[in-house]
């Protein structure tokens, strides 16, 4: 699996995390370029169905970075959030996808070296648990190639 | 057997913006297959199963005329899945066309009569057709006088506008374009087409058959008007609208009562209408 | 046309050579129920259900198919153009089902091929099959057959009717198309009954037939209009416990509505047929948002007044129901339609 | 039972003629054995058709979705906690609805009814904790608390938790524990193991929706199934399709299901469903401590949060 490079979504708060992005791009912190970015106005903004919108079409892990607890612009919108993820990671989970398969993270947007690490960290346990198994819709036989 | 499902190819010819809103855009397709025009030869009031393929179907009227070779003509609304891509799509562009599908208005009962055909906003598509097939030079000995209701909101959602300011100069169609309210440089009528019809339409007799295609609420109060006036049941004539999948009589869902919209239809008289339950 | 005789031996020896040319389909106990599947090489039909929990429809409509596929691509030459979607049909004998579902496959296929147009999908696969039914000696209570116009030994959409013939396992097959006559050759099968079979055989359709004490009568339906019954005032009330799911249509063997869906996979895709019910709201949403049947009463109307009144009122050939009882069983709100029946023939 | 039906009749007659509400909803004897009906009692008369037994398995808030008169409504332990839930969602007002509380022993389950009769049942009484069922072949009977099912076995508030009028006395909650051993099951297996699991639960589903018909918590106006911009399930039978409805089905009953088992008690393909809605059950009480529908006046779990929610799974 060494030359297995995932394919991560990750939904990134435009108040926070998606500036962290940014500026861990200008300040030159390495991280690869593993992530297909989606800007969200919140992290409270993400639906179950898009995350199982990602796995259903391929995705290898789903990644969602909003504001730390507190700090949301919309006042309380990650609080919202958390508690959907802890039960849909939950739930998934209890499916059979493994943990790390869904990441979420705060991380503000003076954040670039934790942005950096931490996209390093989810690429580095995707790559070890290797290409996404379940929740994958399959090409049907008649059009496959 | 063949495959009632599977469409014509056919290429994007042309599109023009047809209103002012730019919510709908009259396409022209060719075939692209030699034969296949010849296959879909169709009377004016039918619709086809315009198909594009992994957004899906809809059903529309075709607004060329059987008279007009060499291409097909449709006007869409922009409004659900598929007419929110087909307006996005580019001359030039394959797609499917599969029809053409249902019945058209009755043209060998209405051989020899005098027609009213009374339109509304952006369902003046087959009556388009219907105009265009009359007014050729081939057919216009067939009818008697034709009288033209169109009505929109305002000038600029009139469909086919150069065609109505043609038609406009002619004397063998009397045309009655009505707008909602005032507008500048606008010479024709205004108010809304129930009130114009009642004021411009022939009187009812056995030879004079009304042909109403438009939103509901035009209908709502045409029906009325055109009673007053005298026009029986059978003498007037309409189409029907509703959601459709197969446009081939299985699928369904179209239905009003035992009559299918698609196959059955979509032209009835008043009087089947009135037989059946209101699900349209 | 010929009577055969089958001992349990010939049975299993018949169907293991009849195999040999045809894919066989038989009733399979699954998980707590019984349901249509294509039989692995060895696999006996579980004969032992009354009725399988969903009908055999699917053999002829699946619950959703593939039509045509296409590319998206544009590179393609073939660019948004639908290909038919390649199809194999084998010969097929399907065991064991139940003489008013075959008559419900008849009344598929009305829809099916309506004079204008063939649905290629449904009628490749029904001419494919050869319908080898079983009689049903012991009717259900819910069975309301004979009320609608077949039974449980109709024989209008069969190739063979098997009838259990009393002893252990054995059968009596009465051959009934050419298309019979030729699986039972395939089988084997040559030991002609005898004399007073058909006598037995008719001793037993009465006995079948008086078993069956649930009925339902239409004549006064047939005599209203469309509308005084499509305006009778009890459809709210007939249809308020109804949650407008789809266990009904999907369960009936005469429903036939489908839905049309595309689904993309990169700049591949297929066009599907998919299973639908008109119980649903988004079957008749229009695209400007009004909806003709909004409200649910309106959908569980629609179900009755196709079955019981449009249905016969366009083929003339008696309802859209065979009287199985699955709408009947299934139904989580007790929806039944011989009530309903009765309060429309009022 | 006997008793309660009595009850239920004389207090909705007497509501009715009253005019404190314009209708019941309740349920009425079905066609057949072992089934009753949901029944909207608009007169005294209509009163009399009113039924309670322990084939009452739908829940009735279901059928408060979209009304706008008065209505009295017999609700057993579960369906009273999804009334409070629909007033909390503002799906009817609290002045609205009268309930009338039924103290439940729990209902009886399709598929071990069937199994008890092992044919047709011709006939089902009931009377002294005994169901007796008659078949063709002969006649059985069973405790009745051997039928249950596996929603009411486990249940934790028998008694209505909103309550206007009750139907009879309140009876002795049984369970204390909250432990799920099917759930528990299933988290002891492998990842790959779970997802196996799942296939073979979801496989026979034919996406009928009665699951989501039968409950009461799916009211909105466009389903997720039914959304085509973006579409996000497909309709035909995959597999990831079906996993998905289900999936999306449960996670929007969660902090809101109270697991009154209708959508089990609807399926026609008799596929135990709760097991995704259980998960997410007891995910609420065991991270946030959440019952579902035990007030009318705080707001379920996801529509609310405190600022020390869990989050160790959080980087």
């Amino acid at each position: 699996m060494t030359d297995f490079e995932p394919k991560i979504i990750t939904f990134l708060c435009n108040w926070c995390s998606y500036g962290a992005a940014d500026l861990a791009g200008v300040s030159r912190f390495q991280y690869p370029p593993n992530m297909r970015v989606v800007r969200v106005p919140c992290s409270g903004r993400i639906s179950p169905k898009m995350i199982l919108a990602a796995l259903r079409k391929g995705a290898d892990a789903v990644w969602v970075s909003g504001c730390h607890p507190g700090d949301c612009h919309y006042i309380e919108g990650n609080y919202y959030a958390r508690r959907k993820f802890t039960l849909l990671k939950e739930l998934l989970e209890y499916q059979g996808i493994e943990p790390g398969r869904l990441h979420f993270s705060w991380i503000s947007s003076a954040e670039g070296v934790k942005f950096a690490q931490v996209a390093n960290d989810v690429i580095a346990e995707v790559k070890k648990l290797g290409p996404a198994k379940h929740f994958i819709k399959k090409t049907p036989g008649e059009i496959a190639a | 057997m063949i495959n009632p499902y599977v469409p014509y190819p056919v290429t994007i010819d042309d599109i023009q913006v047809a209103t002012e809103d730019k919510s709908l855009k009259t396409f022209r397709f060719v075939f692209k297959n030699p034969g296949d025009e010849e296959k879909f030869s169709y009377k004016a009031g039918q619709f086809a199963e315009l198909s594009i393929p992994g957004q899906g179907e809809i059903p529309i009227g075709i607004a060329s005329s059987p008279t007009e070779k060499g291409f097909v003509m449709f006007t869409v609304f922009k409004t659900g899945k598929v007419t929110q891509y087909l307006h996005s799509m580019k001359v030039g562009e394959t797609m499917g066309i599969r029809g053409p599908l249902g019945n058209w208005y009755p043209w060998d009962t209405l051989k020899g009569k005098n027609i009213l055909i009374i339109g509304g906003g952006f369902a003046f598509t087959t009556l388009r057709s219907s105009i265009k097939m009359m007014l050729d030079p081939k057919n216009r000995g067939d009818y008697g006088n034709i009288d033209v209701v169109y009505g929109a909101r305002t000038p600029g959602m009139l469909l086919y506008k150069d065609e109505l300011v043609e038609w406009e100069k002619r004397d063998d169609i009397r045309m009655h374009l009505t707008v909602d309210s005032e507008a500048p440089n606008w010479n024709y009528h205004v108010g809304f087409t129930p009130a114009v019809t009642e004021k411009v339409a022939p009187q009812a007799s056995d030879d004079t058959y009304a042909i109403v295609c438009g939103p509901p609420i035009m209908i709502k109060f045409t029906l009325p008007v055109l009673e007053k006036l005298g026009y029986k049941h059978d003498h007037i004539i309409m189409s029907l609208e509703n959601r459709m999948k197969c446009g081939i009589g299985m699928c369904g869902r179209c239905n009003i009562g035992r009559e299918l919209v698609c196959k059955d239809g979509p032209v009835f008289t008043l009087d089947q209408i009135n037989l059946t339950p209101k699900e349209y | 046309m010929k009577i055969y005789h089958i001992d349990r031996e010939s049975w299993v020896k018949g169907l293991a050579a009849s195999a040999e040319v045809y894919q066989l389909v038989g009733p399979v106990r699954e998980k707590d129920d019984f349901d249509f599947k294509v039989l692995d090489k060895g696999q006996m039909p579980d004969l032992t259900g009354t009725d399988t929990r969903l009908s055999p429809k699917a053999l002829v409509f699946p619950k959703s198919e593939i039509m045509m596929t296409f590319s998206t691509d544009p590179n393609d030459p073939d660019c948004n153009i639908m290909k038919e979607a390649k199809k194999e049909y084998p010969k097929r004998a399907v065991i064991g089902i139940r003489p008013y579902d075959a008559r419900a496959l008849q009344i598929l296929k009305m829809n099916y091929d309506n004079g204008d147009y063939q649905d290629p999908y449904f009628l490749n696969a029904y001419e494919a099959i050869t319908f080898v039914g079983l009689a049903v000696n012991s009717p259900s209570s819910t069975d309301f057959s004979t009320s609608c116009g077949t039974g449980p030994f109709d024989e209008k959409g069969l190739d063979v009717l098997l009838v259990a013939a009393g002893e252990e396992g054995d059968f009596y097959a009465k051959i009934l198309t050419d298309k019979g006559d030729a699986w039972a050759k395939a089988a084997g099968f040559s030991k002609e009954a005898g004399s007073d079979v058909s006598t037995r055989i008719e001793a037993m359709k009465k006995t079948a037939e008086e078993a069956i004490s649930s009925k339902i009568a239409f004549d006064k339906i047939e005599k209203k209009t469309v509308l005084e019954l499509f305006e009778a005032d009890h459809w709210e009330n007939t249809a308020f416990a109804c949650i407008n799911c789809g266990t009904c249509t999907y369960a009936c063997p005469t429903c036939w509505c489908f839905d049309i869906q595309d689904e993309n996979f990169g700049t591949k895709g297929v066009r599907i047929k998919n299973w639908d019910s008109c119980m649903t709201g988004l079957f008749t949403l229009h695209g400007s948002g009004h909806n003709p049947r909004e409200h649910r009463y309106q959908r569980t109307r629609q179900r009755f007044m196709h079955k019981l009144k449009y249905f016969a009122d366009k083929y003339g050939e008696g309802i859209m129901c065979v009287g199985c009882g699955r709408c009947v069983r299934q139904c989580p709100a007790n929806i039944d339609i011989r009530e309903i029946c009765e309060t429309m023939n009022k | 039972m006997i008793n309660y039906t009595e009850n239920i009749r004389k207090i909705s007659s007497d509501l009715l003629k009253s005019g404190k509400v314009d209708v019941v909803i309740g349920y009425k004897s079905g066609t057949l054995p072992g089934v009753n009906e949901p029944f909207l009692a608009k007169t005294p008369e209509d009163a009399d058709k009113l039924v309670w037994d322990s084939q009452c398995r739908l829940n009735l808030a279901n059928y408060l979705t979209h009304r706008k008169d008065k209505v009295g409504i017999v609700a057993k332990g579960c369906d009273s906690r999804n009334i409070n839930t629909h007033i909390v969602e503002r799906r009817i007002s609290r002045e609205q609805v009268t309930v009338i509380g039924v103290p439940c022993t729990g209902m009886t389950d399709k598929t071990r009814l069937k199994e008890l009769a092992g044919g047709d049942i011709l006939t089902l009484t009931e009377a002294g904790g005994k169901i007796t069922v008659k078949t063709a072949k002969g006649e059985k009977t069973a405790d009745k608390n051997d039928l249950l099912q596996d929603n009411c076995i486990r249940c934790l508030h028998r008694n209505p938790v909103i309550n206007d009028i009750p139907a009879a006395d309140p009876v002795p909650e049984v369970n204390t524990t909250r432990n799920n051993d099917a759930i528990e099951k299933i988290e002891a297996m492998s990842a790959d193991e779970r997802w196996a699991f799942f296939d073979d639960l979801l496989s026979g589903c034919t996406r009928c929706y009665a699951c989501k018909n039968a409950c009461p918590l799916c009211y909105c106006p466009t389903c997720f199934v039914d959304e085509s911009r973006p579409q996000w399930v497909g309709k035909g039978d995959d597999p990831v399709d079906v996993r998905t409805y289900h999936t999306l089905r449960a996670f929007h009953c969660a902090g809101r299901c109270t697991d009154c088992g209708a959508c089990e008690a609807a399926c026609p393909m008799n596929i135990k469903v709760r097991l995704l809605t259980g998960k997410l059950e007891k995910s609420c009480y065991e991270r946030f401590g959440w019952e579902a529908g035990m007030t009318s006046d705080v707001r379920p779990a996801l529509d609310t949060f405190t600022t020390h929610d869990p989050e160790e799974f959080i980087k």
